[in-house]
């Protein structure tokens, strides 16, 4: 490793004493999570948010006239307002819960495309998480709408900012991006992008399943229309995700679901809705999820924003330098470079001469956990020409230690495997 | 009585809900709005009876089925805007808003503050869901001012959130 | 109350031990928890079953190759099988795994009006949920649909059969009804009205949100093609859900959401979907919602479910005879009769000159937790001439003892508010 | 080597993995199956050439980009259904898949039993992740048998779920 001492610049190690799993033993050996992309691991706060729900609070909320129901209603809007907070929404009116991230895009991709006609172009990128592009062809197919895709540039990783330019001129209605790309780490100049677009008058969806949690993020300063994530990739719940969108824009949107919660008047024939948020929140939601979701976000402010992602983007900056020293080993995305553009806590790589499965199966029998695959992005994986490719992705609670056991373990694996 | 010291149910409130004042349906009224909060079932329907110059409220009266909270707030609406202004009534909507939408750890209001009795409606804050009870009749108001000052005539009101 | 002991067919007092939550005191009084049929409590097996989820087997589901990944996929296609097994259905791959009954409705009414034409016909009834029918609104506006409705009769509270038939003839392709009333507490003849319609080829769906969890149930007996509940009403978490549907016609359908897990093989252009159940399952799960419910369905299945219908019966029944003999007490559905027709744990009551929030609002100053209002049953409340009801509902950890704590409330409300 | 007691990297599997047996396109197959798994990306084509009278299979090959477990399985395939006649082939696939499929925690295969050597793929059952790593080659050749007994030719397929 380095020489530089950076655990002044850190987090500290003790942090991981509030996450109960990471004290287990994983075949034998201390458990190393490096999937932090795929999901989080819940500090024990969380858990005890979600506990105290269900020992203390428990009811249905909205309209109940009774304590529980009152003091379950109260926790279910309080977690909104913190999310709002979080965001710096103009108004916690702004904020759904939904499932995750996938069911947000969902929602918009059929509330958006409603008013759209034959023809009209919705513009992706082709690094989108397929959950930011199988709505789209679902809708596409549906009101035969045409998708065009802001390329990647394979070395870099990064979008292709004058194909993008080329693009617009095609005047697509919408515009999604994902604000880091799960399969690469590539952080989108996101602000810049929506900005070029909203311009022209595209309704813009940012799609912060990499970025909340990692970072502070602020719907007015990106300026977008629309920003979905999930609680379970930042230390929150499963089951439970985040659709920001304008008040007004939320407003005019008729709804998806149909049911409980979501209406004002109701005859056999026809119903009237809600106000916004409770419009698109049909059903009884998942109250303990937005409670924990809630209990994570003030868990994450607490130990501050800006220092979870420079702790991220540190250590996989650490693993970088280490493995692009290995002849056999091939690093995807920003990180490949020694000076690379702006990246986050994730590092894709591939070793020569093995699958991407056997180079995971063989970490996990030293305790460590990554991801092989196409991570949902079969088809930026075939654009970078790799069936699929090994993901280390950091968080909060690893350590430098950790990275060391990751690059000491891949120079076993070539050496047992390959030689 | 239901108990001394009951935040809600007080006494007054109770009395206005088992006899609303003003209830019935005027003759040849100037304004009317039909207002509805269909999650909860209350509806209440407001008249208001003009000066001649339609510059002052002369009475109000009140129709309707709903909640205890929410009929008290309509009995004691009416008791209140009589013979005022429409700025008058419309500043008393205003105040009378404000007041059950601070949060629910905030100082009692005054009894004898310019809202006078209607400040027993207060106790409505440390109950959330009741907080659009006692606004239906308020908000049925500020839409009967505006069409007060814009020729009377009937029109309807569906509440959801407050 | 009644003389006759019944303790030795009721549920014993101590199974209240296992439920946290209800050992509180409300407004210096214990907790009397009588609004199961909005949601229910946790019984302490429950909660430890997502703490230790969260504990020692946390992480994303499907193709992880690692031993948490493992650990987790387990844990979550097991509890499909617990509830596959619970429903008696005869593949695993028939359980989908949604959000709740709400979504699982959605999705229906997405999915199978797809091919339906102008001028097709839904079958409903006068009582479903909001959840039952304003989906199908949403549908029937889009595509020209329209919508039929088995009438309640008032007095009984029961579908009315005779229009049912009359009905039938109008060639619904869809059929969609509730197993058990939540505002009434009736429990529709289901077997029958499901086998009646399918012998005349319309497609079944059976809303068993207030019967999962309170009765034993076999979709092959009740041969429904589809069928939804919520966890949360059952002793599971909220914020998951279950939709049965008959394995060749989930196979023939197109999904409705689109993700991660749900594809196979993901071009820019188009898609393949994985098989199902995973097909309709888009993004990530709520995985400890899908554990935390095969927690409950066994907690209860051990109870057992024949025991709990009964049990939450009969103290619908006392409550039913103590309050009948209050002249201001007036019963809706079933247990209006002396001798009623099959019927759930559920009370619906008005009090004459009273409201139903201010006789909830009282209740609640003793610690007594009911529901007041339309119960998402606008339309059935019309019908009956009721804005809103009180309701009563009970479950397994409700004692006799709490029945006469609410009729003495009852009594105490009458005589303080009215006289 | 990866470990002594590792049970899904076993030596005899490694060493399939690493040097593939009947990797290749063959000239004038009769049927050719492109499997494919794109959850996974494992790719492989699978070969047969059969006897003049379509009753037997002479010999198969294997083209493809695949994990280890995938490859060896291919491997060790083709180096078993060799002059054996399609009805045996398709016993075999049976076998194989029901060895692969049975619980995690069922006794270990027999090396001795009629799968021989391939029994050295048992393991995999107790990674539920990579059972169908191991079942694409044989999935490619049940469809290839198919299509062998109705004429040969070329097909693709693409498997989901085991
Ligand atoms: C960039 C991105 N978008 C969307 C998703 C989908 O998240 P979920 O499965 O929680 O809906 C993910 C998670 O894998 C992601 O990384
Ligand atoms: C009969 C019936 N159907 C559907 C629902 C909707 O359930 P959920 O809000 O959990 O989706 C309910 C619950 O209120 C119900 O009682």
């Amino acid at each position: 490793m380095s020489s530089i001492d950076f655990s002044q610049f850190l987090l500290p190690d003790k942090l991981r004493d509030e996450f109960p799993i990471l004290s287990q033993l994983v075949r034998g050996q201390p458990l190393v999570y490096l999937d932090n992309a795929a999901t989080t691991q819940k500090p024990q706060v969380v858990i005890d948010a979600i506990t105290s729900h269900y020992r203390e609070a428990n009811a249905n909320v909205h309209r109940g006239l009774y304590y529980l129901s009152e003091r379950a209603t109260s926790a279910y809007e309080e977690a909104r307002q913190v999310i709002a907070n979080y965001l710096n929404c103009s108004s916690n009116k702004e904020i759904i819960f939904t499932r995750s991230a996938t069911e947000g895009i969902n929602l918009l991709a059929n509330c958006l495309t409603q008013k759209l006609s034959k023809g009209d172009r919705i513009l992706l990128t082709e690094m989108e998480h397929h959950s930011n592009l199988v709505p789209w062809q679902l809708a596409a197919q549906q009101k035969q709408l045409i998708l065009d895709f802001v390329p990647v540039l394979p070395e870099q990783g990064t979008l292709d900012l004058d194909a993008f330019e080329k693009l617009l001129s095609r005047e697509p209605k919408i515009f999604s991006v994902t604000h880091i790309s799960n399969g690469l780490g590539t952080v989108n100049p996101i602000e810049k992008l929506v900005s070029r677009a909203r311009s022209l008058g595209i309704t813009t969806i940012v799609d912060a399943s990499q970025s909340a949690g990692h970072k502070p993020i602020n719907v007015q300063q990106i300026a977008c229309d629309f920003l979905v994530f999930s609680g379970h990739k930042m230390c929150g719940p499963s089951g439970i995700g985040i659709l920001y969108g304008r008040q007004n824009l939320l407003e005019q949107m008729d709804p998806w679901q149909g049911g409980g919660e979501m209406i004002s008047k109701v005859t056999l024939e026809t119903s009237t809705w809600a106000e916004i948020p409770h419009k698109f929140e049909a059903g009884t939601p998942n109250i303990e999820g937005a409670i924990g979701l809630a209990a994570a976000v003030k868990f994450l402010k607490k130990i501050d924003l800006q220092r979870i992602s420079y702790h991220d983007q540190t250590l996989a900056k650490l693993a970088a330098q280490e493995l692009r020293e290995i002849p056999q080993v091939k690093i995807f995305g920003p990180l490949h470079q020694q000076h690379p553009p702006e990246y986050a806590g994730i590092l894709s790589f591939s070793i020569k001469g093995m699958h991407a499965h056997d180079v995971v199966a063989l970490a996990d029998r030293k305790g460590i956990a990554l991801r092989a695959g196409h991570h949902c992005n079969q088809p930026l994986m075939r654009r970078l020409g790799a069936a699929s490719t090994a993901r280390a992705s950091f968080y909060l609670y690893n350590t430098p230690n950790e990275v060391n056991k990751l690059v000491q373990t891949i120079h076993w694996i070539i050496k047992n495997y390959l030689e | 009585m239901i108990s001394q010291d009951d935040e809600l149910y007080k006494e007054v409130l109770l009395d206005h809900a088992r006899h609303p004042r003003n209830y019935g349906v005027p003759s040849h009224p100037n304004v009317i709005v039909e207002s509805e909060n269909p999650q909860c079932g209350d509806e209440i329907t407001l008249y208001l009876i003009l000066s001649e110059d339609h510059s002052t409220i002369s009475s109000s009266h009140f129709t309707g089925q709903a909640c205890a909270i929410c009929t008290a707030s309509a009995s004691m609406l009416t008791t209140k805007i009589r013979n005022i202004t429409l700025q008058a009534a419309e500043l008393t909507a205003k105040q009378f808003l404000s007041m059950i939408k601070r949060p629910p750890d905030a100082p009692s209001a005054d009894l004898s503050g310019p809202l006078g009795s209607l400040a027993a409606l207060d106790g409505v804050r440390k109950f959330p869901a009741r907080v659009k009870c006692a606004a239906l009749p308020w908000r049925a108001l500020q839409q009967a001012l505006q069409q007060a000052s814009t020729g009377g005539g009937t029109s309807s009101l569906e509440i959801r959130d407050e």
